[in-house]
């Protein structure tokens, strides 16, 4: 629990950190969540995953991590390409009966972003807050979806976060977590299960 | 070698000759005689014509010098160490039994029967739990005050079982067709043990002399008359008598000496 | 060098035998050699020590060591014993897929690491195909990552301490999820083939999942440990006794084996949860039952269970009595251990494991009956995984030796 | 000790051979009967028919290796097998008790196996089962023998269910149950005093709860219950090659057991309570089978109690707590196991065979169960208040075993198992012996018994026990070959020239029937019926429950997940 105390990379960007930069990275990151889980198309999905990756990628740099944060923002853009080059070309967004899925958005941007703020303590509330939103937003993607791709879409977002949150630990643990959330995102969509028509 | 073979001279003596066989058969004639004689009103001459011996006769027989040979009978050829009362008790309570071999239905009421034996069991064994002794002469002698009550209670229990164990109740046995009593030659083994071991534990041991020798068979001539008498009694009283009397009152006071065993041993402790 | 080897020669391995496939032969060849390159890089790593050639910091544990090498020799088994009509090349491929992903999570220096490697194995494992639908395949090790995702974050939050409690539910579920244990049993289909099955999460890339995990989150949540350990122990017995009834009662045979696997996974997780020595020699032993004895035992069961064949020869009871963890099974000596963990720790505890322990043998004689009449080669698999439990549980001290216990 | 009425025959130290035997050969009674297993399956799978001569020849070969063993050194002689994993290192003795019950289990295997024909694959396991055997009660641990007694258990099984998987077999699930309290018994010892080697455990880690542990799972290993244990059900099977080798091999271990608690106890158990609790469980055990015996409908099932009873006489001995009671014990399991390799091979048909077998068992004077028991009973009353009134209840037992004895003679003989199995002339044989051995008892008790006494309870200074002639107990002597050799001649003489027993096999109705029984039976009866009432049989519904906890619903995932936040947060 030693958190991001004593941690150089943090407390040396801490006031870039939790900048407004950082807060509207961190939000888009969560509308990148939001957006994957209220879209059922293709572009919807895209701009989702693309939404996350460069929330994560800004706060990544904006906390010294730059070649990690190009990784993450190549494995997504291979996704991307991935996920408008196959399949009908649509957004998708909001179809008939996606109440809860809103609801679910916007609770947990709410909840995760009271745990960020209120309940924990110390810099990084950003990363905090993006991480817990999307973590919690791409699960309940994938419990909610009976659809390829946008489980995989999902599991892309999941290990941006994944790749994300690592900055939260004591010690840091180098570019490796970023080089393999890349390698995940854009395998993820490369895989002929996504590459099948339809959503 | 030579004290072995001496022990084993003494013992087959004493399982043949007295307080073995011999003696067996002529305290359990003279005995069985006066029971038929009381019993059907005339003398009948005993008469024993010669057939080889049932398997079972014979176990009854070996399991009656088994017994005999534990009682303290003055000249008694067995050291007085080396009796046992757990021997003379499993071994007459093995001759009420082996005729079940020859079916159950020869028993009449061989629950009652059984629970009987149990009493008697209990009238034998129970005054050996506080001496924590089972050489019959030992308790014999025991006097002790806080262990008389016990001692005479379990007196008085054994007294009551054994017309049951003699069969001499006037349950008769299903089947049994003859019209007259005669000889039983499986109670005659059985008369002088019985009697015998009473005499044992409930009277002190006697001396190794001629006035020993008439006390203790004047106890276990008693043990015989009053069974004799009993079974008078009970004939008369009837069958359904007889059965109350062993599962209303001898039953329960079984139990009453169970108790007094119990109770007896914490008091003592 | 040594852990990125026992990394890549399986890979490799993997990969060339899935693309020589067309030559079986060949591919076997191929793969069994760089396979075994791999278990000669695991066997050559000295425990603990880190190696940084790739510019990540990697070691494995003793433990992860010896639960490599038994996964490695229960692929072997596998494959020099293969069950009937079963593809070789395609067993050793996955097999060897398999172990070069425990490899990786063995060796990942940080929990990140290991949750995003898990999440690349789902994702390969949901991609192979089967009968379910990728997004139900998905979704147990999906939630599973997101869960022990969340479990990280909070672990590394600072505040109330009750966050430190949430970091252990989200770590604890988290696992369970990728094991498909209760409350999170994985969509089983019994025709599915065990390499997409969850069969795989559950019997072959488990444990060394579940090792990494529990060891992490240990030095990850201190303060924590005590209500760590006793979730594992609640959800480990909540497994024992649904394992238990539902692998003796359920009606289909493959649900039977897919809940006895539940059901070791309790007493593993109870063990795990007792924080002595013994607990953890308990759980290295059943974990090497459910690899070594349990997972052959299911493959070569799986034709007779669709002949729907049942016999009661001396070695079905045997295996029985194996599954059972019936003396002088290894399953015996660790129910030994865990009795002895369980009275170190609490010993009401032990009287309750050692009550569900008894659970065990009504499925285990339905389950070793199920094993049908193994001949030829068959046989001699089944006589050599009886023999392997038999040694370990007269004499563990190698395999706990092995495992730095 | 060795004492003739009044002469020391003590052997002096200088007569034994300590040293002389290399430790490592204490493996012999183990390892001979392991490669004698697998000698006879690639016997079996190479088609050879000579699988019956190698078990022969490996059973007795054991059974000379454990004498071979014991015979020339008559001590303790041990061989540590270093640290096996089990936490404290392991070691094999053979000491008097390993020695006795060595012989016990061996014994009766080597009849079997010798005499009943079996296939290639039960023969195997039963030869497993007899090493598994012979390590528990060579075991110089509780763990050791825990591991090994529960192998013993789970071969006796698989050997049953191998020979007639529908025939009636002991639960495998309590003799598994049994084993592993063992272990937990050797878990606790462990942790507690570090070491579950019988010879170092402390005498105040030998604690109430734990003995009381160690009682129970005894009990259960041998079947000792007042109702119908495993030991009486498998005389009821088809066949009794299984039957009989289970009984040899597993029988004896729950006893060794509580032998071995009086070496953990320095002499005694914990609470003179205990002994008390345990003498009359077996009482209890002991009526149990003589009431059951007395209404047995054929003469297999009258056999199948005598086991059970003599179980029953045997707990009492060795829970007075006295050297002579355990040394009758002791020397009561050697009665068992004689008839454990007796029964089998009885021909379930009448004459003298099943007459003198009848005989043997029921205790009928001068015979070896006659003298035992009689010495059990004696130690009961010498023992302190209030043991006494067990004896007492014991009597009444014997009485009734006896009646039920008795009334066998007359039983129709029941199903006959294969006329191959049976070997009428060894089984009258054997029972012969046992009735012959009543003048003996002292040479018996002190040959077998007093030495397994000696090592587990040292009797106080100045009192010893066993007598080549006689046998001295605290209140009396018992002449046993003063006393039972004219008996037995007597016997021999009367018999052979008396009249013919000429009793036709009938069936015959319960001698008593016991008050309450037919209330049990009703209760038992109730209870094995018992059924979910339909009303709440949806409550339990497991298909339901089954589809709900494997339909992976998002709902229920998310629920355990509030649940387990809602548990840690209390």
């Amino acid at each position: 629990m030693a958190g991001c105390a004593g941690r150089p990379g943090i407390r040396g960007y801490a006031l870039i950190a939790d900048s407004f930069l950082t807060a509207v990275a961190a939000f888009a990151a969560w509308l990148g969540a939001a957006t994957i889980v209220l879209a059922d198309g293709r572009r919807g999905l895209g701009v989702g995953i693309a939404l996350v990756a460069v929330g994560f990628t800004a706060i990544a740099w904006s906390d010294g991590v730059w070649v990690g944060g190009g990784f993450l923002l190549v494995g997504c853009a291979i996704a991307v390409i991935a996920l408008l080059r196959a399949g009908p070309q649509d957004w998708g967004l909001m179809p008939a009966g996606s109440t809860s899925r809103v609801i679910l958005a916007v609770a947990v941007g709410i909840v995760s972003l009271w745990m960020a703020a209120s309940v924990t303590t110390g810099p990084g509330a950003s990363l905090r807050f993006a991480s817990l939103a999307v973590l919690a937003l791409m699960a309940g993607r994938l419990l909610q979806t009976n659809a390829a791709v946008p489980a995989l879409t999902g599991a892309a977002g999941l290990a941006i976060a994944l790749a994300g949150a690592s900055q939260l630990g004591p010690n840091d643990s180098g570019f490796a977590p970023y080089v393999i959330a890349a390698m995940v995102t854009a395998g993820a969509l490369l895989l002929p299960a996504a590459r099948s028509h339809g959503a | 070698m030579i004290q072995v073979l001496g022990q084993l001279a003494t013992h087959t003596l004493a399982l043949l000759l007295y307080p073995g066989l011999v003696m067996i058969a002529l305290f359990g004639t003279a005995a069985e005689s006066v029971w038929v004689r009381v019993s059907e009103g005339r003398w009948l001459r005993p008469d024993f014509p010669w057939r080889r011996p049932s398997p079972v006769l014979t176990t009854v027989a070996l399991s009656a010098m088994l017994a005999a040979v534990q009682m303290s009978a003055a000249f008694n050829l067995v050291p007085s160490d080396e009796r046992n009362l757990i021997i003379a008790a499993i071994a007459l309570g093995l001759t009420v039994w082996v005729e079940v071999a020859l079916g159950s239905e020869l028993f009449a009421e061989p629950g009652l029967l059984l629970v009987v034996q149990v009493c008697w069991l209990v009238a034998v064994l129970g005054p050996a739990v506080e001496p924590q002794s089972l050489r019959p002469q030992v308790l014999g002698a025991v006097l002790v005050p806080s262990l008389l009550p016990l001692k005479v209670a379990s007196g008085i229990l054994y007294l009551l079982c054994l017309p049951a164990l003699l069969k001499l109740w006037p349950i008769p046995a299903p089947g049994e067709r003859r019209a007259t009593r005669r000889l039983d030659a499986m109670r005659v083994l059985c008369w002088w043990p019985y009697c015998g071991l009473f005499a044992t534990l409930f009277f002190p041991p006697p001396p190794d002399d001629l006035l020993g020798l008439v006390r203790f068979l004047g106890v276990s001539l008693a043990v015989a008359g009053f069974c004799v008498l009993a079974g008078i009694y009970l004939g008369r009283r009837g069958l359904d008598v007889a059965r109350d009397v062993y599962r209303r009152a001898v039953a329960p006071f079984a139990g009453l000496v169970l108790v007094l065993v119990a109770v007896t041993s914490l008091l003592v402790h | 060098m040594e852990p990125e080897l026992a990394i890549a020669f399986p890979a490799v391995g993997a990969v060339l035998t899935a693309i020589l496939h067309p030559r079986p032969r060949a591919a076997l060849v191929a793969g069994a050699l760089l396979g075994a390159a791999g278990i000669g890089a695991v066997l050559l790593v000295a425990p603990g020590l880190t190696s940084d050639l790739l510019g990540v910091s990697l070691a494995i544990s003793a433990m992860s060591r010896a639960l490599l090498l038994v996964a490695a020799a229960s692929l072997a088994l596998i494959i020099a014993f293969p069950p009937p009509r079963a593809d070789r090349a395609v067993l050793l491929a996955w097999g060897l897929a398999g172990i070069a992903g425990m490899a990786a999570i063995a060796a990942a220096p940080n929990l990140d690491l290991v949750i995003l490697l898990t999440l690349a194995i789902a994702l390969l494992h949901a991609a192979l195909g089967g009968r379910r639908p990728l997004a139900a395949r998905l979704r147990a090790p999906a939630l599973a990552v997101a869960l022990l995702g969340v479990g990280l974050v909070f672990a590394r939050l600072d505040g109330s301490q009750i966050l430190a409690r949430f970091a252990a539910i989200g770590l604890i579920a988290g696992l369970a999820a990728a094991l498909g244990t209760l409350p999170y049993i994985h969509e089983f289909d019994p025709e599915e083939p065990t390499s997409t099955s969850p069969i795989a999460w559950i019997a072959f890339l488990g444990p060394i999942l579940a090792l990494a995990v529990i060891t992490r989150a240990r030095e990850l949540i201190p303060t924590a440990g005590a209500v760590f350990a006793a979730m594992l122990i609640g959800l480990g017995l909540l497994n024992v006794l649904w394992g238990g009834l539902a692998s003796w009662l359920t009606e289909k045979g493959m649900s039977a084996w897919h809940y006895s696997f539940m059901a070791d996974w309790g007493l593993v997780l109870c063990a795990f949860g007792i924080l002595v020595a013994d607990g953890q020699a308990a759980a290295v032993l059943l974990l090497f039952g459910i690899v070594l004895s349990r997972l052959p035992l299911y493959l070569w069961s799986r034709q007779s269970l669709r002949e729907s064949i049942q016999t009661d020869r001396p070695i079905n009871l045997l295996a029985a009595a194996m599954l059972a963890g019936a003396a002088p099974f290894a399953g015996f000596a660790a129910r030994l251990f865990l009795l002895r963990g369980a009275t170190q720790l609490y010993w009401p505890l032990a009287l309750v494991i050692g009550i569900g322990l008894l659970l065990w043998l009504p499925p285990s004689l339905r389950l070793g009956r199920s094993l049908g009449t193994p001949r030829g080669r068959l046989a001699l698999g089944v006589a050599i995984a009886l023999s392997l439990s038999v040694a370990i549980g007269i004499y563990p001290q190698p395999i706990l030796s092995l495992a730095g216990l | 000790m060795l004492w003739l009425q009044g002469e020391d025959v003590t052997l002096r130290p200088s007569y034994t051979l300590r040293g002389r035997m290399p430790s490592i050969a204490l493996i012999a009674p183990v390892a001979i009967p392991l490669a004698t297993a697998g000698a006879v399956a690639i016997c079996g799978v190479a088609g050879w028919k000579i699988d019956r001569v190698v078990l022969a020849a490996g059973a007795w070969l054991a059974i000379v290796a454990l004498i071979a063993l014991w015979a020339p050194v008559r001590s303790t002689q041990e061989l540590g097998l270093g640290q096996l994993g089990f936490g404290t290192p392991s070691e094999l003795r053979l000491d008097a008790v390993g020695f006795t019950f060595g012989l016990m289990v061996l014994v009766p295997a080597a009849i079997l196996l010798t005499l009943q024909p079996r296939p290639w694959q039960e023969g195997t396991v039963a030869a497993l089962g007899v090493a598994a055997s012979v390590v528990a009660v060579e075991s110089g641990g509780v763990l050791l023998t825990a591991v090994a007694g529960g192998a013993a258990a789970t071969l006796a099984i698989v050997q049953l269910d191998v020979e007639d998987a529908r025939a009636e077999r002991p639960p495998w699930g309590v003799l598994l149950a049994a084993w592993l309290a063992l272990a937990w018994v050797a878990a606790i010892l462990q942790v507690r005093s570090g070491t579950a080697i019988y010879g170092a455990v402390p005498v105040s880690a030998l604690t109430v709860p734990v003995f009381g542990l160690l009682a129970a799972s005894a009990l259960i290993a041998s079947g000792l219950y007042p109702w119908r244990g495993w030991a009486s059900h498998l005389w009821g099977r088809p066949a009794l090659r299984s039957a009989g080798m289970a009984v040899a091999t597993l029988y004896p271990l729950g006893f060794y057991l509580l032998v071995r608690a009086y070496e953990l106890g320095d002499g005694r158990y914990p609470q003179f309570w205990m002994q008390v609790a345990l003498a009359g469980v077996g009482v209890l055990v002991a009526f149990g089978a003589a009431a059951r015996a007395q209404g047995a409908s054929t003469r297999r099932a009258y056999l199948g109690e005598v086991i059970p009873g003599l179980g029953g006489f045997a707990l009492i001995g060795i829970s007075v707590g006295t050297p002579l009671g355990l040394v009758v014990g002791i020397a009561t399991l050697g009665v068992a196991a004689i008839l454990a390799a007796c029964l089998p091979l009885l021909p379930d048909r009448g004459g003298a065979a099943s007459l003198v077998v009848i005989a043997a068992a029921a205790g009928l004077p001068p015979g070896l169960a006659f003298g035992v028991r009689v010495l059990g009973l004696e130690a009961t009353f010498e023992a302190d208040n209030p043991m006494g009134l067990i004896g007492i209840a014991a009597a009444a037992t014997w009485i009734l075993s006896i009646i039920a004895a008795a009334r066998a003679v007359g039983l129709p003989a029941g199903r006959g198992h294969p006329a191959i199995e049976t070997e009428p002339r060894v089984a009258m044989g054997l029972a012969l012996a046992i009735v012959v051995a009543g003048p003996a008892l002292g040479l018996v008790l002190a040959v077998l018994a007093t030495p397994a006494q000696a090592v587990v309870m040292p009797a106080p200074p100045g009192i010893s026990l066993g007598g080549l002639t006689s046998v001295v107990t605290v209140s009396t002597v018992l002449p046993a070959v003063a006393l039972f050799t004219p008996v037995l001649l007597l016997a021999v003489l009367a018999y052979y020239y008396g009249g013919a027993l000429t009793v036709r096999g009938q069936a015959r109705t319960a001698f008593v029937v016991l008050p309450g029984s037919d209330r049990l039976a009703r209760l038992r009866e109730g209870l094995r019926s018992a059924t979910v009432p339909a009303q709440y049989r949806s409550l339990v519904d497991l298909r339901a429950l089954e589809a709900a906890a494997t339909g992976g619903g998002t709902l229920l995932w998310l629920a355990a997940l509030v649940a387990l936040a809602f548990a840690v947060t209390r």
